[in-house]
């Protein structure tokens, strides 16, 4: 029984730090990006405060059902998703509820959450919500093109569809997935671009401008919600990549083993995460149309070249 | 007396008492309807033990009744999805005119399904497909409305399916010697090697009511063009018969056994090139009815073509020809019928209240239908395939199928993709009748009426139920997997094993998500409704000011612009155009055949004296 | 006798004969012929053609009338053979009704169109 | 007195030459209701020798005690005797539909009662006769009779359908004279089946040119493409339930003798084959021809020559399901066809023209009609559970069990057709947009109601348990495949 204790210890571990290092993987990427555009920048943990600031905020006027759901439905899917990602192999402190085909599961679940927030913000009835949203749900269906193009490679050249088995592969044979099958990388890669929504493909929140996006109508606790609902996500993706074609990490269950895992899941994690930030900061904002027509040229020869190099 | 017999007499002659009835109103032929279907469902469900049939002979040709664990699935849908509608249809159709006729054709549809679940014959199985065609062709062209285009158009394609199944059935007449279904099966009329025209055959007559490529082009206007009421039987139900045929041939095909035949090598990759054909053309059946869906501005239109959408992965999944493909596409079926007749009572219920089905036209219904947009959002996460409801677990066993276990990989691709897109639609579903401005012309809907409400809640509960216990429905369809051929299928492979050691199957999440999904809830709208006021639509800060009064702040046109222009190469052609193409031709060709009737009688007496000289010509090559 | 014969087969081959060219003849009018009341004689004259062609096969050399008279009953394998000829009665009849009925349709026809050309007269077709 | 074949023959003619009398010298309306009592009386007679016939097996009568094969014969055999049956009960039910016919006054109905009688009786004739000449004669009195008929309408184009009828129906009467004539050269006989007995004495040639006189003769009566130029113009010209009857009665009888001479007299090969590629033109070129008319009446007159182009099929193919299908097929295309003329004849009537698109919405100010007219319509296509779906079921069962797949292709492709066009007016009767809303609409007498509701129950009843007829098929297949029966029972009934 105890250790179904310590499974929960270990779900709520993973929370924190999964909430720590989204928000602050997003403050690091603030202040560089300010350094980048010859700006002073906020801190590091500019984040943070903003939460505290929206936290302790009173909420004056509500939207009525969806409104609220919204960020629960956020915080639903971000939790759920991270109960099954593979935070640290093989460590019982990080668990995970991960099983076979959980990978498709995944893909599902993180559409919960956004979801939600489509839904809410298209009852507060500003068109600029409706608008984003439509170009969220849009682009999303622009990346997540060559993304499973990249996953089904996997699948298909191991067989399984369990984000724990790719990983014991990668394990055995020691390569990561990321030089077996290159071009599921690539795709991948790119598909990450969309996924994480800087620049190029950040028409969608559309942060430039005041007052847009999906949002737009939501403040305080609801925004707070959302915001640390979405740095999760943000630890989510990045792990996942890492746990596919990486080769995930961690040694072991022991105190200094979990230390040395984390610090390599940090390391592999920022690294990945650096590269949609150093694109968004090199290219200028594409619309909608522009973005979609992207993502179906080349990261999708990307991935067809991926799955065929994965049957042969 | 016999009740197979009962249930269908029951059946018949509801239809005939509430078309009589129907001139006095329209509540009691509701009513006495409703009370028929309801009454044969009882029946259904308590009387009729598995495997019993009986037999009898009609017109010297022996006919065989039955129930088997494969009809029984099938009936769960037909029935209990045909009581809820009758009662919904009440409401419905108060202030309609023409009602009578509306439910006599009503209860025949319910009647011919039915004895489509119990014919084990192919005769009876013909003669009640026949009847459930042309009943719901009545229906169909009810309003009156575009008869030409879409009634003809229903009628002629179900013509072509029927018959091609009338041909299919003759021959295995002719082959087996046989009307009964078993036979014809035990004789091998389905495996593919001896005969390739009777199995292809039946497929056409069956994915046709399946709507699959290129058959599928009457199923929009159809589902769009018939009353709502009915539509949720149309395509929740209907529809699904299609999937019975294709299920039982494809699955006695797939399940043959060929190893004896000499030409095992080419006949087994012919089933495979088969296979591989109906796979993709769900897919592209799916993608095709995704885009599609995702520009109609007409809720109703919109899930037509995602009733296309979903049939297309039904599709794929019976193509697979695996045990976990198939579960997965029964397992769709019954769930597809369930949150599409949800959603088309959703639909019907905004008809009724607002007078139009026209996203463009209503929006922010949210407020004044509450109860309906419950509905609506349970059913679009199942439809949508989100978990934790019932629609991910079929199409997870889909793509599990699809990429363990068969060597269709892009097929993944094509349904990904149309799954990705069927996102779009379900949110502006959504959105455009629920969320959004709300406008001065809804000011005054009110909710739905309790007998509209409680079908529709009853669904959305089945829809949760199912999601957290899919076991419930695997349990039947891997019994009526063994009819169909699939040997000692365990539905454990539905159950989710995590590293807990134990199973986890989808209920523990269910709940899990329940619970946080409670807590967060509460703590939010406690800590809001401390002085929070809810404010209307327009209560909003665009860039920090106050829209003025009338400022249009509707957002409905050309909602997925930008995505349509990206897709705008896959919106070039249609199968529809080429089929209307076809028709004229035909048309042009008889108008010109018929010229040889000039009016003179002259040119008559010519015909015969030119026939008689050519047959006194020929005649010892014709009559020796 | 000789002669005799000789007339007999002059006989039948010129009957055979006309008889078909009377068929063809009325052929010809019912299908070149454009006025109604043309196409009707040429009717009768084709039913005229096949009667007599009917009558020609009854008959048999030098043959009598089949009638039973005392004093003669070796006349009975002379007789020539009546059925043809009552055959060709009743056809006559019904020819006599059909050109009837054709001769009072031409009638209206002419009334309704006040044309008798046949090939005018195509109210219905298609 | 003993119920015997002749009374068909006898009592209609003796009726027609006292009708006159009677009309002229006791009460005019005798002339409307005896041929009534005629008609009832002969299917009075025809339920009689049916229930005999099941016991005996044929009833053979010989006129006048001359016995076959010297004198003429009626053969009530269990196939002619169903078609004879069904011919007179169809007659009876059009007598009844058009007894107060509207659109006949007074002067005129006597002639049209007696002459739709006639028309009856020689069909009946036709079908019981055994003597080829005898046929003969009988076709012509139908012939003439519904020349007569056909033109019955004076401000219709009557007069010129008729004539074209005339003109085509004489050439079948050359062309029948000829072919008894060169029969009776060859083998000194009228009677049918000493002709049967003895058609191998004859040399092939000339028994092929004899087969080939028949088949144009008795095709141009059972309007096979492309003798049938008549038919369409005498259906949609003649009144109403004329049509009826030349769908019913006068094409049946066509059919009947057709099938007489290629299955009983002459057993050659080849017309079996010939029966199935006319009979599959005709249907192709007919029901082609239907899609695209605007006249109602027209429409079913090019409905029902493919109709009987689709029996001539269903008996080329010659297996017994195949015939059981045939005959089954007559049966309802007599029923349903007649239905259709019957109610289709209202619904034009009250319609301001002929025309399809003028139905609009009739569906209300008819409800029964319509509704009947519509399952008719339902029936004819062939949809369950309705008869047209048994006999089309018997056809395509025996084509599969030939294994002739395009066969059945065909056919279906052309029952598609069949569903467009019927279904168009379905649609339009029902659904229609009607123009003038105050037109006065004709209701329909109760006797006119009375036969149309006989006829549609007939239909459903069939539909449901086909078994109340299928037996008097069986028996009647069984009558025409065993040729050998039939010549026996005609030639020893003379020792009797």
């Amino acid at each position: 029984m105890e250790d179904l204790g310590i499974k929960i210890i270990g779900a709520l571990l993973t929370v924190i730090l999964a909430f720590t290092v989204g928000m602050t993987y997003g403050g690091i990427v603030r202040k560089l990006t300010a350094r980048v555009q010859n700006r002073r920048g906020p801190v590091i943990w500019q984040n943070f405060l903003d939460l505290l600031k929206l936290q302790s905020k009173k909420t004056n006027i509500a939207h009525g059902f969806m409104g609220h759901m919204a960020p629960v439905w956020i915080i639903i899917s971000a939790g759920t998703v991270l109960m099954f990602i593979p935070i640290l192999n093989g460590n019982l402190w990080f668990p995970n509820l991960t099983f076979h085909g959980d990978l498709i599961f995944l893909l599902y679940m993180m559409v919960f959450g956004s979801l939600g927030m489509a839904l809410g913000a298209g009852q507060t009835g500003n068109p600029n919500s409706a608008i984003g949203v439509t170009r969220g749900l849009s682009q999303m269906v622009g990346f997540e093109i060559p993304f499973v193009l990249a996953l089904v490679a996997l699948m298909v050249q191991y067989k399984t569809t369990s984000i724990q088995d790719i990983m014991d592969i990668q394990a055995q044979t020691g390569t990561w997935m990321m030089f077996a099958n290159p071009f599921a990388f690539l795709a991948a890669l790119f598909a990450s671009l969309g996924m994480f929504r800087y620049s190029p493909f950040d028409i969608v929140g559309a942060p430039a401008e005041l007052a847009s996006g999906p949002v737009s109508e939501f403040g305080g606790k609801y925004l707070g919600t959302m915001m640390s609902g979405g740095s999760i996500f943000a630890f989510i993706k990045l792990t996942l990549y890492v746990d596919l074609f990486m080769g995930g990490a961690g040694f072991g269950t022991g105190i200094l083993a979990t230390i040395m895992g984390l610090g390599i899941l940090l390391l592999k994690t920022f690294s990945l995460y650096m590269v949609p930030v150093f694109y968004g900061w090199i290219s200028p904002r594409y619309r909608t149309e522009q973005a979609i027509r992207y993502f179906w040229g080349w990261p999708t020869a990307l991935g067809v070249i991926a799955v065929i190099w994965a049957i042969f | 007396m016999n009740s197979f017999f009962l249930i269908l007499l029951i059946l018949f002659a509801g239809a005939g008492l509430s078309f009589v009835l129907g001139k006095i109103s329209s509540i009691i032929s509701g009513t006495v309807a409703f009370l028929s279907i309801a009454a044969a469902s009882a029946l259904f469900f308590t009387q009729i033990e598995m495997g019993s049939f009986i037999e009898f002979s009609l017109g010297g040709i022996q006919l065989q009744w039955g129930l088997n664990s494969y009809g029984y699935l099938f009936g769960i849908i037909v029935l209990g999805l045909g009581t809820l509608a009758s009662l919904y249809s009440i409401s419905y159709m108060q202030n309609k005119e023409r009602t009578s006729g509306f439910y006599f054709n009503f209860v025949l549809v319910i009647a011919g399904m039915t004895g489509i679940i119990f014919a084990n014959d192919f005769i009876s199985f013909f003669i009640f497909w026949e009847i459930m065609t042309w009943a719901s062709y009545l229906i169909i062209i009810y309003s009156g409305k575009n008869v030409k285009k879409i009634g003809i158009k229903y009628m002629i394609f179900s013509a072509i399916g029927a018959y091609s199944m009338l041909t299919a059935i003759v021959m295995i007449k002719g082959q087996y010697d046989t009307f009964l279904i078993s036979d014809a099966i035990n004789a091998g009329a389905f495996n593919f090697i001896d005969n390739i025209y009777i199995p292809i055959l039946l497929l056409i007559g069956f994915g046709v009511k399946a709507a699959t490529m290129p058959l599928h082009v009457w199923a929009p206007g159809a589902y769009n063009n018939a009353p709502t009421s009915f539509t949720v039987i149309f395509s929740g139900a209907m529809s699904k018969m299609g999937v019975l045929g294709m299920g039982l041939v494809l699955g006695h095909m797939f399940t043959a056994d060929r190893s004896g035949s000499l030409t095992n090598f080419f006949s087994g990759f012919s089933v495979i090139y088969l296979q591989q054909t109906i796979g993709w053309l769900g897919g592209i059946t799916a993608v095709i009815a995704t885009l599609y869906a995702l520009i109609q501005d007409d809720a109703k239109k919109l899930l037509a073509y995602s009733s296309i959408a979903q049939l297309g992965y039904i599709t794929v999944g019976l193509a697979t020809g695996t045990k976990l493909g198939v579960m997965a596409a029964l397992f769709l079926a019954v769930v597809h019928g369930i949150f599409k007749g949800a959603l088309f009572m959703v639909v019907g219920a905004v008809e009724r209240q607002a007078g139009t089905t026209d996203m463009t036209k209503i929006s922010g219904l949210i407020r004044k239908m509450p109860f309906t947009f419950l509905t609506a959002l349970i059913s679009i996460i199942a439809l949508a395939g989100i978990p934790p409801l019932g629609g991910f677990v079929g199409k997870w066993m889909l793509y599990e199928a699809l990429i363990t276990e068969s060597n269709s990989y892009f097929l993944v691709i094509v349904i990904f993709f149309s799954s990705t897109a069927a996102f779009l639609y379900s949110y502006r579903f959504l959105f455009g009748l629920f969320l959004g401005q709300e406008e001065k012309e809804t000011e005054q809907v009110k909710e739905a009426p309790i007998t509209m409400i409680i079908p529709m809640l009853v669904l959305a509960i089945l829809l949760v139920i199912t999601g957290a216990f899919p076991g419930l429905i695997f349990s039947p369809i891997a019994t009526a997997m063994e009819f169909i051929g699939f040997k000692d299928v365990t539905w454990n492979m539905s159950v989710l094993n995590n590293v807990w050691g134990n199973e986890m199957n989808l209920t523990y999440l269910g709940i899990t998500i329940g619970v946080v999904f409670v807590s967060i809830f509460a703590f939010i709208t406690l800590k809001g409704l401390k002085g929070t006021r809810y404010v209307g639509t327009k209560d909003i800060s665009t860039s920090g000011e106050i829209p003025y009064e009338n400022e249009n702040l509707t957002f409905q046109i050309n909602f997925f612009q930008p995505f349509v222009r990206a897709a705008a190469p896959m919106y070039k052609r249609s199968m529809n155009k080429i089929w209307n193409e076809l028709g004229n031709g035909l048309e042009a060709l008889f108008n010109f055949t018929r010229k040889i009737y000039t009016g003179n009688g002259q040119t008559y007496a010519l015909f015969v004296v030119i026939f008689l000289v050519l047959m006194l010509l020929f005649k010892d090559t014709l009559f020796v | 006798m000789q002669n005799f014969e000789q007339y007999n087969s002059i006989i039948t081959t010129g009957v055979y004969g006309s008889a078909i060219a009377l068929i063809l003849i009325g052929l010809y009018a019912v299908l070149i012929k454009k006025h109604l009341i043309k196409i009707v004689i040429g009717l009768s004259i084709i039913d005229a053609g096949v009667h007599l062609l009917f009558v020609a096969i009854g008959y048999i050399k030098g043959g009598t009338a089949p009638i039973f008279s005392p004093g003669n009953e070796d006349a009975v394998n002379k007789m020539v053979d009546p059925v043809p000829q009552a055959l060709v009665l009743t056809a006559i009849v019904i020819g006599f009704a059909v050109t009837a009925v054709a001769l009072s349709l031409v009638i209206r026809l002419y009334k309704h169109h006040n044309t008798a050309r046949i090939d005018q007269i195509k109210s219905l077709k298609w | 007195m003993v119920i015997s074949p002749v009374h068909y023959i006898a009592v209609p003619l003796l009726a027609a030459f006292t009708i006159p009398l009677l009309s002229k010298y006791i009460h005019k309306e005798l002339a409307r209701i005896v041929p009534g009592i005629v008609l009832l009386y002969s299917v009075f007679v025809s339920i009689v020798l049916m229930m005999q016939v099941s016991e005996v097996g044929v009833i053979s009568e010989k006129i006048a005690g001359w016995s076959a094969p010297w004198g003429i014969n009626l053969m009530f055999t269990p196939f002619s005797g169903f078609l004879a049956s069904l011919m007179s009960v169809v007659g009876f039910l059009i007598w009844l539909y058009s007894y107060n016919f509207k659109k006949i006054e007074q002067s005129q109905s006597q002639k049209y009662h007696i002459l739709q009688m006639m028309m009856v009786t020689g069909a009946i004739g036709i079908v019981l006769t055994g003597d080829i000449f005898n046929l003969f004669v009988f076709m012509e009195i139908t012939a003439i009779t519904a020349y007569s008929l056909t033109s019955f309408y004076r401000e219709r184009d009557g007069a010129e359908a008729g004539f074209k009828y005339l003109l085509i129906g004489s050439f079948a009467s050359v062309m029948i004279l000829l072919a008894v004539m060169i029969l009776y050269t060859q083998l000194g006989t009228l009677n049918m089946a000493e002709i049967a007995q003895n058609a191998h004495l004859i040399p092939t040639p000339l028994r092929a040119t004899i087969l080939v006189l028949f088949l144009v003769g008795f095709g141009i009566e059972a309007e096979m493409f492309p003798l049938n130029g008549w038919a369409p113009d005498a259906y949609s010209q003649s009144p109403g339930p004329i049509g009826a009857a030349f769908a019913g009665i006068v094409v049946k009888a066509g059919v009947y003798a057709l099938i007489r001479v290629i299955f009983t007299l002459f057993d050659i090969h080849g017309a079996y084959d010939f029966l199935i590629y006319g009979g599959l033109i005709t249907m192709i070129i007919a029901e082609t021809a239907a899609v695209a008319q605007t006249n109602l009446k027209r429409m079913l007159a090019y409905s029902s020559i493919g109709q009987m182009g689709f029996v001539l099929i269903a008996f080329g193919i010659g297996t017994k399901t195949a015939i059981i299908g045939a005959l089954f097929l007559m049966f309802n295309h007599a029923v349903i066809k007649s239905l259709l003329f019957m109610s289709g004849s209202y619904l034009t009537y009250n319609s301001l023209n002929k025309k399809i698109s003028a139905l609009a919405g009739l569906g209300k100010k008819l409800p029964i009609v319509s509704l009947l007219f519509g399952l008719g319509a339902f029936a004819i296509v062939g949809l369950p559970p309705f008869s047209g779906f048994w006999s089309k079921l018997y056809v395509l069962t025996a084509a599969a069990d030939q294994n002739m797949l395009l066969l059945i292709m065909a056919i279906l492709a052309v029952s598609i057709i069949e569903i467009i066009y019927y279904f168009r007016v379905v649609s339009t009767l029902y659904y229609g947009k009607q123009e003038d809303e105050e037109i006065k609409v004709q209701k329909p007498s109760i006797n006119a109601m009375v036969s149309m509701l006989i006829l549609g129950a007939t239909i459903i009843v069939v539909g449901v348990y086909p078994d109340i007829i299928t037996h008097f098929l069986n028996n009647a297949a069984d009558m025409l495949l065993d040729k050998a029966s039939y010549i026996q029972a005609v030639l020893t009934q003379n020792i009797n």
